[in-house]
């Protein structure tokens, strides 16, 4: 059964007002026309959910879009801070946000908890830090075996009410293939109630089921499917394009104020209609710029039996 | 150019920390030179992981995030990070980890969440990432971070990554693996003592005690033998400067 | 670093009377080759984990290599049951043997645990069910938050002595890609203390390095590497080969009686030297008519950045 | 060849459970048949997952086991069972389950585990496989299984899979999912009352209520409105006779 949708009807059937929402993808594939079209219909109340809230929160928060954040990094990775992100924590612009922190463990385990339907899962990580002090979520429980760990700290399970997420390439009807940085993408799509796939390509069925092990996501968890190439502009997708790092300090420089994000916002997201609009905004250097070397993987035969 | 800066002093003194065969997990910037220094001078067989996932990369030019294609493609392996974490940090498959945070104190606590009160901090930070499980889980971990007092406080504001809590016996106590091998700074090396307490191991050329005591927190204990940080090799510069950051993104 | 042995040397040096020994593989990539060769060798008082002990454990049952069976289904896929299995437990033949039993999802949890280092992890299985009464190692433990679940069943890690898995195909030092059922293979590497990895083909690092999402298990993790073609036969290697199913109904009438596994046992396993010797008794065309027709995977490409 | 033997009776009758966009947890043997049957007949959006990780397969042949290769080639995806048994079974994902086992009871608990005394058994049986987990977790279960008093006796002698364990409202109590829907035989339909005890819903053309009351082990209510099996149609025959199970293997 298709599924397709353009972004703007995935969106609008998938997203409302105060629903917790995951945005997936760890640096990878992170879907960025999505965001942005959250910030075009003007979403308000959501809290975000991510291990690395990265340029499309920070985006999404400058918008005024988001009330709480759960995270685990918030930066711009390997550039600096995420300005909007601290201006609303520090300074309440545009509004105060809540946030609920975790280590990346703790919030990737809390999504697989999620995926599984169990109600908590445990780690290793808290103990001898100050996080248990500071966030009444994670807990500890008993060890009821015998060994050298009397207790052990667990998180809960988080079942975003709509999760986002990304893949190279996908069959109408959702069933995903991605490679590369897998980061917690899979996690979430199982996790979530209602899932949004966005892909750099539709494939034929064939294709999906002539590699299954590849097929991370299958379509049964998936509601929209929107086939948006260079939807992760200006991250990247693994094999099509790599980052777009001047987009990154484009944003850096731009968040220095409050007014910066408006005028990045009004220019690039407000200002055009959708992603083919954003992109051919971009120069054609830009994008040749991004493009890898062709590097197959060396096939494998599944046999026919 | 002068014969090396400060950061590429750091950078060869964290390679040297680095033994053949170790399994790292490796940071951006300047660990990821020193990794590479290592893995092109006396440690050929250092194995590379990023928290995002990969699993010995052998990236083809500086990774621009820990999640950069570059680290993928090529790899020997690429999973979920629940499986970077749970399968090789937790399970403690991971020798060596690179920290990074906005203060260390006394103890090797490091703390990269926020400074001042928690719920109205003066600055907000990135916050953990995969410190906390790096600090919880690796056998040992290294710090590089400048010198300055504000950056070693006698006790960091909030706990990001543990280092030695209430001594080494507590650490160990807590079920937590490892703990703080070496903090490498601008002016000196630091290790802990067998109490779990901060020294100072060694002093860069161009620096004295008397400097390093100024930009210290705490009264610093300083080792009977404390040496002289050996300077950087020109092969070792000649490393960074051509092929490790050729652009001079983290080394100028 | 090459790891490479023959099975004898492998095996040789993996294993030793008592042990915990993991035989990885749900149907698929079961390592008879490697069970053969534990045989020929004599190994005694072995705990032998196995979500299905399938014939492998039926027949190390037999030869009296085995006095403890960790497992949740024993069966002969398809066909019906383990004859010797049940012999050991209803009759004490060729001496009585312990059982720890489990679901496959409480197996395999328990596998996972033991890859993670957690002492335990939960899951939503036992609960109405006779099993908690009649295994310790099963538990029950508080739920510490809010929701519907008042306690969850866990069960502790496994970390057996030694695993013994198969993959399609690896580099010299370990680094291998498998496809197909996946079973609990993977789990059961990262498990265990001592690895020994039995593949159809050695391959140049380049291969797996062209596919690095396709690789399960590290090098890390190997102690031993075995090129063994064949090495699953009479189970089956997808792509490589189909399970000779003469071969489980065979071993069904062979070993309805004790003696009969001794003569089956005398034949194919003390009676040859190696795998290979194995093989040559087989006929070409019970070989040839295993073989799958060329299926290959629509390849992806990972970029040159 | 007669024109439809018990197991083909029970085969059709199976598929009929099944709706079409359902997501079934299939076993090898008679339940695959019935659900090959189901996806040609009235339900080609049956989705078929194996617990050994194979989802929505496509077999080009009737498997030889739930881990038979052609359930992976041409699938649409293959997991580790870690996440078959959590990702989907666990989750809720799979509406309906097949299961088999030795005996079954009264609240519909199965027993594929032990005959007699768990520590000192009669008849050691294989055990849960993944039956356990699929009874606690699919939303309805389905058992095929000939009829005889033994099969059927008042309470099982260990339950291996939970049924309506203490009635329906205590099943869900213990946040058990789903619980049994049918129970086929070779002489009739059973089905499950409000509290959650085992009924007769329909009898088979070749059998009566006497018969199936003589082969159950406790007074079975029988439904007001009883009625009496279809039988196979020619073109469900020739389906399976032609294309599930041209050899016999299961069905002759």
């Amino acid at each position: 059964m298709s599924k397709l949708r353009d972004m703007e009807g995935a969106i609008d059937a998938a997203v409302e007002d105060g629903q917790t929402m995951y945005l997936g993808g760890f640096t990878h594939l992170i879907p960025f026309a999505a965001g942005h079209e959250i910030i075009r219909q003007g979403y308000e109340g959501l809290t975000a959910a991510r291990a690395t809230p990265d340029l499309i929160y920070d985006q999404l928060i400058a918008a005024g879009c988001v009330d709480d954040v759960v995270f685990s990094w918030a930066g711009n990775p390997g550039v600096g801070s995420l300005r909007a992100f601290r201006r609303a924590v520090e300074e309440e612009v545009p509004h105060a946000i809540g946030l609920e922190e975790y280590s990346h463990f703790g919030l990737v385990t809390r999504l697989e908890a999620g995926a599984r339907h169990l109600p908590f899962l445990p780690l290793r990580s808290y103990v001898g830090s100050d996080y248990i002090e500071h966030n009444d979520a994670i807990r500890l429980l008993e060890n009821p075996y015998d060994g050298p760990l009397n207790e052990i700290p667990v998180v809960p399970a988080l079942n975003p009410d709509v999760a986002i997420v990304r893949a190279q390439r996908a069959t109408e009807d959702g069933s995903a293939q991605l490679w590369g940085i897998l980061g917690e993408i899979v996690e979430a799509a199982f996790a979530a109630d209602t899932v949004v796939l966005s892909v750099e390509e539709i494939v034929d069925e064939d294709v999906i089921r002539s590699d299954p092990n590849r097929t991370f996501i299958p379509d049964s968890v998936v509601d929209y499917v929107v086939e948006e190439p260079y939807g992760s502009h200006p991250s990247y997708a693994q094999g099509y394009y790599g980052r777009d790092n001047e987009a990154y300090l484009t944003w850096d420089e731009q968040s220095q104020s409050h007014d910066g994000t408006q005028e990045w916002l009004d220019e690039w997201v407000y200002g055009v209609e959708n992603r083919r609009e954003y992109l051919e905004k971009l120069t054609p250097e830009r994008l040749l710029d991004l493009e890898p070397k062709t590097n197959y993987a060396t096939p494998i035969d599944m046999g026919e039996y | 150019m002068p014969p090396y800066t400060d950061t590429e002093l750091m950078i060869t003194r964290a390679a040297q920390e680095l033994e053949d065969g170790d399994t790292t997990l490796v940071g951006v910037g300047v660990p990821n030179i020193a990794c590479n220094l290592a893995k092109r001078t006396h440690a050929p067989e250092l194995e590379m992981i990023y928290e995002s996932g990969t699993i010995g990369s052998n990236p083809s030019q500086l990774p621009l995030s820990i999640g950069d294609p570059v680290l993928a493609s090529n790899a020997k392996s690429v999973v979920p990070m629940t499986q970077s974490f749970g399968n090789y940090l937790q399970a403690g498959r991971i020798d060596v980890g690179f920290l990074g945070g906005a203060q260390i104190d006394r103890e090797g606590n490091i703390n990269s969440t926020v400074i001042g009160d928690y719920d109205d901090p003066t600055v907000r930070l990135p916050g953990s990432g995969g410190a906390c499980e790096i600090a919880s889980n690796t056998h040992r971990t290294i710090m590089i971070t400048p010198h300055t007092k504000r950056r070693f406080p006698e006790e960091v504001d909030f706990i990001t990554s543990p280092g030695y809590v209430g001594g080494r016996e507590n650490r160990k106590e807590l079920g937590l693996r490892g703990g703080p091998e070496a903090v490498i700074t601008d002016k000196g090396v630091l290790r802990f003592d067998e109490s779990g307490e901060m020294y100072l191991a060694a002093i860069h050329p161009s620096s004295t005690e008397a400097e390093v005591q100024e930009a210290t927190g705490w009264e610093l204990t300083v080792a009977d033998d404390v040496s002289e940080t050996r300077t950087p090799t020109p092969e070792e510069i000649a490393l960074i400067r051509e092929d490790l950051d050729p652009d001079g993104i983290y080394t100028e």
